[in-house]
């Protein structure tokens, strides 16, 4: 009773992938609830920045991905918890389903959710502190496509650990922020010069930096989640 | 140590490559499940302790024993979901934990966790294993029909009373078409009506030419359906 | 000469520097200290 | 037998320890611009490289786990990772102590210290994983991953850092160092690796001798059947 051809890794994946789309969608009070919240964060910098529009102009990039990676920790938590329940996870795992395709499916899931979030925050963003994409909208939605990415591979690997351990919401967190301070870092700066303009012409450096960051992060998760599947 | 065990106990390449040039015949594999001194602990617990056993293929064990003598713990590892502390699980002659991926298309479990999304609905459910596993969709929704969950396919799986998503979970099960079925406690949250059809199922796994292990505390439903029964007190088989 | 007449302007060290070497050293010899002493309370009872 | 050894080797870095104490405090001369204040670096340099061996250190244990399993690396990485935090953290209030009069400010956005800074987070994050989790097994697996992680990004960080802070003004190179202020320096250096090594021999009895205690296989003789 061989079962005819199974689909290949990528093929799983992108069941996978449509199918935590699905749930998304299907649950998506919980996305809007994720939106608001990203919103009440940039509402909340802003404020405790200060009126100062020049100083919250300069702040616009490391407030918007601030707030990103604050909604990225509660994205990256629930998406594991749908796992849980019922213990689907263990039923993709006997499916068979590679665990490498459940990576994949659950990074790119991830990453779609916070770009949304990025997109609604970005309108916003740029009316609160006054700012222009002045290099032009495909720069800013490159950037935030790439942070995002950079954001969601560890934070899958992450968030599957911590989804078993112990107080997993403080558990997440601790984990994933110090590994996100580069990618922050890099992200936050390419956004400030498409806000600021880029004289010395640095953009590419940092897009290329977030590039980088995100091969690492991408062949580490895809090598390591396995393990962390597996018992 | 006789020729089958000797290809299967050596793991490493020349190991595989050795197996790979036996000829199948010579390794008729006459056990389906081989359990060798297998203990798995959880935290401070042992859940199974120093347990072997052997179950021949196409045979039907009952497993029985009171809550947390290990009956699931052992299904699980049977599942390969698990890896033993120390000892070593054998299922068709294949090592459970370094050969998982090419057994875990052969093996299905029916367990306490029904493996299923409540926001999907059942159809999806179902149609997404039917993918995963590389069978047309058409195939789920025959299933469910004859199941009797045609009806409400559509709908969300969180509506579901308990003996419905059990009875969506014996679908998924069935939609395998598994070599070796993992049954945990089959028998709970369904009414006679609905015992007597899972026992149909089983006999009808049986003469499939399924290994079956069903796990109850319900031992007058398992009598008449197994073959060979094994009791756990707390991780162990005492002597019978 | 000018050796001299270098090292003359170059003169203008920090002063009072010892106060902070002391708070280096003697921190690190409590926390050496205190380490070992927490590594031995967790010693295991019977060796292995 | 062991036991001696690990004594012995105490008491060994001990003596190293003063003898290099001396040698930092009163015999090295004093740093023609800093004056004594540069008398820091010999415990701050050794502390910072003690802290970057570990790490290192930890990350082999864990990679060689995930392809040997044994519960001797399991322990190894944690001892590894908790002394290497130790050394790290203290060597980075030195480096806020020499900084505060050198710099003028306690914290400088230097990419070493800021790299060992977020690196020691990180640790400290490992070693919490260690704890939140109860089974063996799982806890071994999943903090090898995240050690790996973990040992990939420092580095990362270091140079992204440096990128950030290129903005901005140099990187401070450390100050010239005659050959009196190398041997005071080595000195110090093997001080700190004796007791590098005494605490990871002590931390690794520790984690060992937890491991066994939590996978001891149970007796074979059976209960009486209840």
């Amino acid at each position: 009773m061989t079962p005819p051809v199974a689909p290949g890794l990528l093929w799983t994946a992108w069941i996978l992938v449509r199918k935590d789309l699905l749930l998304e969608w299907r649950s998506r009070a919980r996305a809007n609830a994720l939106v608001f919240f990203s919103l009440s964060t940039l509402l909340l910098f802003s404020f405790a920045l200060g009126p100062d529009t020049t100083f919250l102009k300069r702040a616009a990039g490391g407030t918007l991905w601030l707030a990103i990676l604050l909604a990225s920790v509660l994205a990256l938590g629930e998406s594991f918890r749908v796992e849980q329940e019922n213990g689907a996870l263990d039923g993709l795992r006997l499916a068979p389903a590679d665990a490498r395709a459940l990576f994949l499916a659950k990074a790119l899931a991830n990453t779609a959710l916070l770009v949304l979030v990025g997109a609604v925050l970005l309108p916003v963003l740029l009316a609160l502190a006054s700012v222009s994409p002045t290099l032009g909208l495909g720069r800013l939605a490159g950037v935030l496509v790439l942070g995002c990415l950079a954001i969601s591979a560890p934070g899958t690997v992450y968030s599957a650990i911590s989804s078993h351990a112990r107080s997993r919401d403080v558990l997440l967190p601790l984990l994933l922020f110090p590994l996100l301070i580069p990618t922050v870092v890099a992200a936050a700066k390419a956004t400030s010069l498409v806000f600021e303009g880029d004289p010395m012409l640095q953009f590419g450096s940092w897009l290329g930096l977030l590039a980088g960051f995100n091969v690492v992060y991408w062949s580490l998760g895809f090598a390591l989640f396995p393990r962390v599947v597996e018992d | 140590m006789t020729l089958r065990e000797g290809c299967a106990a050596t793991r490493n390449t020349t190991g595989r490559a050795l197996r790979a040039f036996c000829a199948p015949s010579l390794l008729d594999v006459s056990n389906a499940l081989e359990f060798h001194d297998v203990s798995k602990r959880y935290g401070r617990t042992w859940a199974l302790a120093r347990l072997s056993f052997v179950l021949p293929e196409g045979g039907s064990l009952l497993l029985t024993g009171h809550n947390g003598s290990g009956k699931t713990t052992l299904l699980r590892l049977l599942a390969t979901l698990f890896r033993p502390t120390t000892g070593r699980v054998l299922l068709f002659g294949k090592d459970a934990v370094t050969e998982r991926e090419t057994l875990r298309p052969r093996i299905a479990l029916l367990g306490h966790s029904t493996f299923l999304y409540e926001d999907l609905s059942a159809r999806e459910n179902c149609v997404l294993l039917a993918r995963l596993l590389g069978r047309p969709a058409g195939e789920a929704d025959a299933l469910l029909e004859r199941l009797g969950l045609g009806a409400r396919a559509h709908e969300a799986v969180r509506t579901f009373s308990a003996g419905m998503k059990k009875r969506l979970a014996i679908v998924r099960l069935l939609l395998k078409r598994p070599a070796l079925a993992l049954l945990d406690e089959p028998f709970g949250e369904l009414d006679p009506a609905g015992i007597a059809e899972m026992e149909e199922h089983v006999r009808g796994l049986s003469r499939a030419g399924a290994t079956v292990v069903l796990a109850t505390h319900q031992v007058e439903h398992g009598q008449t359906l197994c073959t060979e029964r094994l009791h756990l007190a707390s991780g162990r088989a005492p002597p019978a | 000469m000018n050796a001299s007449v270098f090292l003359a302007t170059q003169t203008g060290r920090i002063q009072g520097g010892w106060s902070y070497v002391w708070t280096a050293y003697g921190l690190t010899w409590t926390a050496f200290a205190l380490y070992g002493l927490s590594l031995w309370l967790r010693r295991p009872r019977q060796e292995p | 037998m062991l036991k001696n050894v690990r004594i012995a080797l105490a008491v060994l870095a001990l003596g190293l320890l003063i003898w290099a104490g001396y040698l930092g405090l009163v015999w090295a001369p004093a740093d023609r611009e800093m004056g004594d204040v540069q008398r820091i670096m010999y415990v701050h340099v050794p502390a910072m490289e003690m802290a970057l061996l570990a790490m290192t250190l930890n990350f082999l244990c864990c990679v060689t786990y995930l392809f040997r399993p044994s519960w001797s690396m399991d322990s190894l990485a944690e001892a590894f990772a908790e002394v290497g935090l130790f050394f790290g953290g203290f060597g980075l209030v030195l480096g806020s102590i020499w900084g505060k009069p050198t710099w003028g400010t306690y914290w400088t956005w230097d990419p070493r210290l800021t790299s060992m800074a977020i690196g020691l987070v990180s640790y400290a994050g490992y070693l919490t994983l260690r704890r939140l989790v109860d089974d063996a097994e799982r806890r071994a697996v999943w903090s090898a991953v995240v050690g790996i992680i973990i040992a990939v990004d420092v580095p990362i960080i270091y140079y992204s850092v440096r990128w950030w802070r290129s903005l901005h003004q140099m990187q401070s190179s450390p100050a010239t160092v005659d050959p009196a202020m190398v041997r005071a320096l080595r000195w110090n250096f093997l001080a700190f690796f004796a007791l590098f090594v005494v605490f990871v021999m002590a931390r690794y009895a520790i984690a060992l001798a937890r491991r066994r205690q939590e996978v001891t296989p149970p007796p074979l003789v059976l209960e009486r059947a209840s």
